[in-house]
């Protein structure tokens, strides 16, 4: 029991591993159980959640924001719909992935680049700004991207051995929007693995690091650009991966699917799950994409028009939205972690406030109410007699 | 609905039962519209058009029997919403068949898979030529309106013999709308034309392409655009003092709607009422709100003052309407034992002979599913528009442009305001 | 590490100029001055924060170019700050363990994968800190925040991050600043120590006569950015133009 | 060469609509540390009290007041309803709250006026003024345009630089705590800063519809353009705002005209780099600082 | 005159003070003295409303100040230079004073900025200067020197000495005791220096573990050697 405890805090990948396995049985037998319509809402839900998961990376463990990775995803997406023109494409879809991956990695480099000086609002405007950009790249090359229309993303026939396999284990055929859903989850799976890897270790040390103090970091050896720009690659990867399953899941990759909305939509997510943890990005993820069918759904059961009901659904996103921030400013994960904390606080006393075990999130970062802002810096009371302020 | 006793009531009842969305007593149909964000002002009046004829059928018995469950989504002209809403609404809410899904980028993202699935995808919201140019490829999606190549080329074609010397500017949203319709136009104008300033929608500031056209000389426009674009660069021209002759396509030339736009600014700037449009160029495919005489809109009125919601009845509504009513015309064509692949041969029998608002036949057959093959040009006089040409009907490519013989202009729609089983 | 001819102006006003300062290896060399004389900034030129306009940088001989504050910990040198600069939202240990970080080897995709290398490197790391926490004697604060530490633990933890780089020459900017004279002594001993048991060489900058007096082998004496003395403490205490320019008149 | 003309003129009153809603931005900027992401729909919130007051069949002038008044009103309670909550909480925080924000607006506007396009009348003509013969594009409102936001900016400025007012209100933003030991109203000054900064906002909203068309989301690109802007000149400066705003509406006008109207939001991107690389503090930022 | 009876005051679980009771005599300086942790800091945050006390009363010249907010304080003229992160670096020093000036009577007279340039020349030379680019003891004279804006009559000193030189302190104690003297202001110093402070105060306060343990003329504590050693450290 202790030797398996020790190693639990001892092995780090082994940890992860256990945990991914734990949740590829989950999403096996969740997606067994679902609906073809449930399937593909879960896939939509699944490349949410791979985009946040980097994002709350760069935004929670890094400090940088990015109002930009709508315009990574859609990176992704057009890499994928290029590869996958038609029916009989060669490129298997792994290796569909991996390519989006790259391309997108190429540009957050250059990207991270320009934007490793920047901070708080200026680099917010910089990404917003790449945001809006890209989707005209997509209008201004017409012959080549599709402007407008976008390109159709033709998902290559299911390889027979993954029929098979399908078969084998679970006694059911396997339906293509299954199909998607799976390559979807397990995409999320092994980027979660990586990312917790990450954030664990020496690298996600040092973007905390660099996040907390950037003069202290430094003295320390960091190097602030490439531990900056790092992050942000990351981040990149994972949203491109996230645009590729997207391209698959909606077979078309358009400019007006990458519109400022969904960068915005991946930064609510990260934060109304939780800065800077995996889970947070996921329940994040869940809850946008969820949310707006329930509410017209309700609305519609209410008596309510079709148009009125979906003028209730953003309403309704918005309300919660801040209602969220109001309430649980850690955001759900957050503010659960907080509350177990406060509860061991009134336990122990406080000789022992460490918050929550290792769990497979980053963090746990920020404890209860450290604020960030160069205006609340000050408004922590404890004695600080640094005179640096 | 469910299964009636009468279960055993012949194959009929059988075929019905096991079509997606068909009971003894119902048919579910569904559309994607951009209901809310920017793209929805305008679009999102077409489906309460629809909606209130639907239930005005209802009203009368249905179809065969059957009531009409029109389920109507948002999504906010964004393809990824639009797939996540078809996937709801065909394996969800099960329909029977997609009525008039609004927008190229949007219907994209769903075409392949209501053609895999089956799922009959009618009249399209939309002009362009996919939608009905290969059935091979997508056998169950049928177009509606006239695509813009034709319309181009009906324009073009009218401008190469009316305005010979006329110098030709462009003015195109830079999607398939306005490529299609350049690539009617200029079948014909090729060499008249001296400008093509393309706008991006969304981006409200067509100053710059106006600037364009006027600095090349244009002095007679045709403009492929949306109504809000007519009358942002309408107010553009005023800015610039710019005043060439204008030809709105049909989107863009709401006559009523620009009009009401434009009505109310500064110190009479802008003359009010919907007679600022005077003298602007269009064309015509089914007669709109601001032809009170006609039989179809005063049925459409009628429609309206029983069964629609609050509101006036706008040209937007009318549209939704009009291929409200084509599409109960198929469902009676199809008959009692309603299939999905019924519905489809029954179009493409049909199709061509139905009667109803549009001017010009629609083109549907077993090897093209394209809507309506012409309309008029007309001028626009106090508001309404004034017959330049008779119908003129093509096809894409290079189909010669004819009259319409078929009489299609001049029909009426029937006492019930229901069509009859043909 | 030896600073000669150094220069720094900022805008109008020199902060420091023509400034010689060696320090001999193994002792302590104190660094006071009236405040804004240029104490701080000298760190900074030593650091690399601050370019100076004149004057050469030397470390165990070789002369430093163009020196990066991230280049510092590479060659051996590590510095606390005049304000406390701890990781605010990481545990104590986590804060030390960045220190140690010159010391790990761990590559990207080491960490990306999370290689059984790079684990058992971690935990190294993880009990180096911990040696440093104890010897400080704040390893129960291992795994709380500092925020809500009491004053002289967060200055210890400063102070256990810069050891823990295991560094040859440590700054130390105002260290006792705000801390009782218990805790005062102890740094005092502490530091006396680095230099005598480890050979580390430390630069000192303080306000508190007595501990720069107790500890320091040498004191360089600044005054609006000049070097107005230098040498022994005793020799230091009683120039007319320290005690005029920074003891004032009563010593205390 | 008038197409040169027309498009500069074009790109001039663009650009001033843009440093209108920069203003708003480097207000409240200033005045709270935030970023308002909200400020757009807000405006659009007044421009659509101010179309029901000219239904009703008032003047425009007395519309445009309404506007600014109930812009004033807007942003008081706003902040001290809901902003004040997550002030000096983390910064990401204040951002979802005013994107939240951003998106209950626009979904009640849609509800309450109708998700439709509505014409929006101009106090002066909206036809170009004739120079020698030619009519150049720049209208009697364009001119209105550029002078409110000059005034605007003058007055900002003042209020910044020379009144104890405005040295309150930065005091706040910038230390709440030692603001309040120094006897400053810290909540009335932020609350202060926030119905000024929507005030401001509602007069760029009007600019923008005035003599055009408007619908819940009319104001939407210029959020963009217009933060872009507030960026570029340096959020922390009134002056910035202005130059950053007419630079991009310049730029951004001409890349329209001659390159192609889909890259005007990359062009955007690209100046907007090219100034962050050199000045990572925006046009007028304040020389670099002391770190240690 | 300043009377604290009873206070108490903690951070969540943490108890910061438990029942403190004293008098800060009018035109006089109160030392208050303790280890590091004794809550000397939580004290003077609590008189100046920037925290709330859980229990007890604190009245200045027999007004309660329990319910008065922070930011009316300086009306009332009690000025608190806090420890530490008290400068607003953003402004220039001159805005900085400007403040200072503006807490009591709501407009700033020459008078007193060249009052407090005479007293620090240091800060007359960086006047414009973005006080982020002082050193710490700049700050800290910036702090003071700020406090002094105000004209108050009760002040408030957290560790006025941290980061400053010998000499400035010496000519900063200085100060004050000609300020008591000639103005009659009354101080409370809160200062880690015992020694030091007590060569100037007139009384003082020791606390340790958020209780008084000492109540005395400055003399009589400085005279008693087991006191010294075991609270005071000298
Ligand atoms: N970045 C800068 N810009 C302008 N002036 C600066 C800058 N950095 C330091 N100074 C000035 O240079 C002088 C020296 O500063 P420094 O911090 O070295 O003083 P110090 O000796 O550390 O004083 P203290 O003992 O108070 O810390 C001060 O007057 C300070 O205002
Ligand atoms: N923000 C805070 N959160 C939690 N505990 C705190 C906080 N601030 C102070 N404390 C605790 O309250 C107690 C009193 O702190 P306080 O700062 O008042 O003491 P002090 O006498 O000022 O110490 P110092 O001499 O170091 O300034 C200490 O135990 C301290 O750890
Ligand atoms: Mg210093
Ligand atoms: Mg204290």
């Amino acid at each position: 029991m202790t030797a398996l405890r020790t190693w639990w805090a001892g092995s780090l990948l082994g940890r992860h591993l256990l945990l991914a396995l734990v949740g590829l049985v989950v999403v096996v037998v969740v997606l067994e159980s679902s609906s073809d319509f449930r399937n593909l809402q879960l896939a939509s839900m699944a490349y949410l959640g791979i985009a946040a998961g980097g994002l709350t990376v760069l935004t929670g463990l890094n400090g940088q924001i990015s109002l930009g990775h709508g315009a990574l995803m859609a990176i992704g997406a057009y890499t994928a719909a290029l590869l996958l023109d038609d029916r009989d494409a060669g490129t298997p879809l792994p290796l569909v992935v991996l390519a989006a991956i790259a391309v997108t990695l190429l540009v957050g480099v250059v990207v991270g680049a320009a934007a490793a000086r920047l901070h708080g609002p200026y680099l917010a405007g910089a990404t917003l700004a790449l945001a809006v950009a890209v989707p005209g790249i997509a209008l201004y090359f017409k012959e080549e991207l599709g402007g407008e229309q976008g390109l159709r993303v033709v998902l290559p026939d299911i390889p027979a051995w993954v029929l098979d396999l399908a078969f084998f284990v679970t006694g059911q055929d396997l339906t293509r929007s299954r199909y998607v859903a799976y390559l979807a989850w397990l995409t999320l799976i092994v980027t979660f693995v990586l990312l917790a890897n990450l954030s664990r270790g020496r690298v996600g040390r040092r973007w905390r690091a660099v996040r907390d103090d950037e003069v202290a970091a430094e003295l320390a050896g960091i190097r602030l650009g490439r531990a900056r720009v790092s992050a942000f690659v990351v981040s990149a990867a994972a949203a491109g991966a996230a645009g590729a399953m997207m391209a698959v899941t909606v077979r078309l990759a358009a400019p007006s699917g990458f519109t400022i909305t969904l960068s915005l939509t991946l930064l609510t997510a990260v934060v109304l799950g939780g800065l800077g943890s995996l889970t947070g990005a996921l329940l994040g993820a869940a809850l946008l994409t969820f949310l707006p069918q329930v509410v017209t759904d309700l609305g519609v059961d209410a008596g309510l028009s079709d148009i009125q009901a979906a003028e209730l659904s953003p309403l309704v996103y918005g309300l919660v939205m801040v209602a969220v921030i109001l309430l649980a400013p850690a955001g759900l994960v957050g503010t659960a972690r907080t509350a177990l904390l406060r509860r061991r606080l009134r336990r122990t006393g406080p000789a022992s406030d460490k918050p929550g075990p290792a769990s497979d999130v980053p963090g746990p970062d920020a404890p209860p109410a450290v604020p960030t802002t160069p205006t609340a810096a000050t408004t922590t009371s404890t004695t600080s007699k640094g005179t640096t302020t | 609905g469910g299964r009636d006793d009468d279960g055993d009531g012949g194959s009929g009842g059988d075929a019905a039962v096991d079509t997606p969305g068909v009971t003894e007593d119902s048919i579910k149909i569904g559309a994607h519209f951009p209901l809310t964000g920017v793209a929805a002002p305008g679009y999102n009046e077409i489906p309460t058009g629809a909606k209130a004829y639907f239930d005005y059928v209802n009203a009368q018995g249905g179809v065969n029997g059957r009531q009409i469950e029109y389920v109507v989504r948002d999504d906010g002209y964004n393809p990824t919403n639009t797939s996540s809403v078809t996937n709801e609404l065909v394996l969800e809410e099960e329909i029977f068949a997609m009525v008039g899904g609004l927008g190229t980028p949007t219907h994209s993202a769903v075409v392949d898979f209501l053609n895999d699935e089956g799922v009959p995808d009618f009249f399209v919201s939309s002009g362009s030529l996919q939608w009905g140019d290969d059935p091979e490829n997508a056998p169950y999606t049928f177009g509606w309106q006239p695509d813009y190549e034709i319309e181009g080329k009906i324009i073009g074609q009218y401008v190469a013999e009316n305005m010979p010397d006329a110098k030709v500017g462009l003015f195109l949203q830079d999607d398939d709308f306005g490529d299609d319709a350049e690539k009617g136009v200029r079948q014909f104008v090729d060499d008249q034309i001296v400008a093509a300033e393309r706008y991006t929608s969304g981006n409200t500031d067509v100053g710059p392409q106006v600037a364009g056209l006027q600095a090349a000389g244009a002095d007679l426009v045709l403009a492929f655009n949306t109504p809000s674009y007519t009358a942002l660069s309408q107010l553009v021209a005023l800015k610039l003092g710019y005043q060439p002759q204008w030809f709105y396509s049909n989107v863009g030339s709401d006559a009523d709607l620009v009009g009401s736009l434009l009505s109310r600014f500064s110190e009479g700037a802008v003359e009010g009422g919907s007679g600022s449009l005077d003298g602007v160029m269009t064309t015509e495919y089914i007669p709109g709100v601001d032809q009170p005489d006609d039989p179809w809109v005063q049925l459409w009125e009628k429609v309206w003052d029983e069964h629609g919601e609050k509101g006036e009845l706008t040209n937007y509504r009318v549209y939704g309407m009009s291929h409200a009513y084509a599409f109960v015309q198929a469902l009676m064509a199809a008959g009692e034992d309603l299939t999905r692949d019924g519905l489809v041969e029954a179009m493409e029998e049909v199709g061509a002979g139905l009667d109803g608002p549009q001017l010009a036949p629609f083109r549907y057959s077993a090897d093209s599913h394209l809507g309506i093959s012409g309309l008029r040009v007309v001028e626009i006089r106090d508001g309404a528009g004034e017959d330049l040409t008779p119908v003129l009907v093509t096809d894409i490519g290079d189909a010669e442009i004819v009259e319409d013989d078929s009489g299609q202009d001049a029909d009426a729609p029937p006492e019930s305001g229901v069509p009859e089983a043909s | 590490m030896e600073l000669s001819g150094i220069t720094v102006t900022f805008g109008g006003i020199t902060a420091l100029s023509e400034v010689d300062l060696a320090v001999v290896p193994g002792t302590v060399h104190g660094v006071i001055g009236p405040n804004g004389a240029g104490k701080t900034t000298l760190f900074n030129v030593a650091c690399g924060f601050v370019v100076p306009d004149a004057g050469t940088i030397s470390r165990a001989g070789d002369r430093l170019e163009r020196l990066h504050p991230h280049d510092l910990a590479g060659l051996g040198m590590a510095r606390t700050l005049q304000g406390l600069g701890l990781f605010d939202r990481v545990t104590v240990l986590e804060n030390v363990v960045v220190g140690a970080d010159r010391h790990a080897r761990t590559g990207f995709l080491g960490s990306l994968l999370g290689l059984p290398g790079a684990a058992r490197e971690e935990r190294a790391l993880r009990e180096r800190a911990m040696e440093v926490l104890d010897r400080l004697g704040i390893g129960a604060y291992a795994a709380r925040y500092p925020g809500s530490l009491p004053y002289p633990v967060r200055k210890r933890v400063a102070l256990a991050r810069a050891l823990a780089a295991e560094p040859d020459l440590l700054l130390l900017d105002e260290p006792a600043s705000g801390l009782g004279a218990a805790d005062m002594d102890e740094l005092g001993d502490l530091v006396r120590g680095l230099a005598a048991e480890r050979a580390i060489s430390v630069m000192l900058v303080e306000h508190h006569m007595d501990l720069v007096m107790r500890v320091c082998d040498e004191i360089t004496v600044l005054d609006f950015g000049r070097r107005i003395a230098h040498g022994p403490p005793d020799l230091v205490r009683n120039d007319p133009a320290v005690l005029a320019a920074y003891l004032g008149e009563e010593v205390d | 060469m008038q197409q040169l003309l027309n498009t500069a003129l074009g790109g001039l009153t663009l650009g001033m609509v843009y440093a209108a809603f920069a203003l708003a931005l480097v207000l409240i900027w200033r005045s709270t540390r935030i970023v308002n992401f909200a400020q757009a729909p807000m405006a659009m919130v007044t421009t659509f009290v101010a179309l029901v007051v000219v239904d009703a069949g008032h003047s425009y002038w007395l519309a445009f007041a309404a506007a600014l008044a109930s812009g004033l009103l807007l942003g008081a309670v706003v902040e001290r309803l809901i902003v004040r909550r997550v002030e000096g909480g983390p910064e990401i925080n204040a951002v979802i709250l005013t994107l939240g924000l951003f998106i209950v607006l626009h979904a009640l506007a849609a509800v309450v006026f109708g998700n439709r396009y509505r014409s929006f009348p101009a106090p002066f003509g909206v036809r170009g003024i004739e120079v020698g013969g030619t009519t150049i594009a720049l209208t009697g409102f364009g001119v209105f345009t550029i002078l409110a936001v000059l005034v605007t900016m003058g007055l900002l400025l003042a209020l910044f630089r020379y009144t104890d007012l405005g040295l309150r209100m930065r005091a706040s933003a910038y230390n709440p705590e030692v603001a309040r030991l120094l006897g400053v109203r810290v909540g009335r000054m932020l609350t202060l800063g926030w119905a000024l900064a929507s005030l401001v906002g509602s007069l760029a909203g009007l600019l923008i519809a005035g003599g055009s068309l408007v619908h819940p989301g009319y104001m939407d690109s210029v959020v963009v353009y217009g933060f872009v802007a507030a960026v570029l000149g340096g959020l922390d400066s009134p002056i910035g705002a202005v130059v950053g705003g007419l630079l991009l509406g310049l730029a951004l006008s001409f890349v329209s005209g001659y390159v192609g109207s889909q890259l005007v939001a990359l062009a955007a991107l690209v100046i907007l780099m090219l100034v962050l690389t050199l000045r990572p503090g925006g046009l007028f930022a304040q020389t670099a600082a002391r770190r240690v | 005159m300043l009377t604290v009876t009873d206070l108490c005051a903690g951070y969540g679980p943490v108890r910061a003070l438990e029942g403190v009771s004293f008098t800060a005599d009018r035109g006089r300086v109160t030392a208050v003295l303790g280890a590091n942790g004794a809550g000397k800091t939580t004290l003077l945050r609590t008189v100046s409303g920037l925290h709330r006390a859980d229990r007890g009363s604190v009245e200045l010249d027999g007004k309660p100040l329990d319910r008065v907010a922070a930011e009316r304080m300086p009306a009332l003229g009690l000025a608190h230079v806090p420890e530490g992160r008290g400068v607003i670096t953003e402004l220039t020093v001159e805005e900085n004073l400007r403040l200072g000036g503006l807490g009591r009577a709501g407009s700033v007279d020459a008078a007193d900025l060249d009052r407090v340039y005479t007293l620090f020349p240091v800060l007359a030379d960086r006047r414009a200067a973005v006080a982020h680019v002082l050193s710490g003891g700049e700050r800290q004279m910036l702090v003071i020197a700020r406090a002094l804006m105000a004209r108050p009559t009760m002040l408030l000193l957290d560790e006025p000495s941290l980061g400053l030189a010998p000499r400035i302190v010496a000519q900063i104690f200085e100060l004050l005791r000609g300020l008591v003297e000639s103005e009659s202001l009354s101080v409370l110093l809160v200062e880690q220096n015992a020694r030091s402070a007590l060569s100037i105060a007139h009384r003082g306060v020791v606390l340790n573990l958020g209780r008084v343990v000492a109540d005395d003329a400055a003399e009589v504590l400085a005279a008693d050697d087991q006191l010294r050693h075991a609270y005071l450290g000298f």
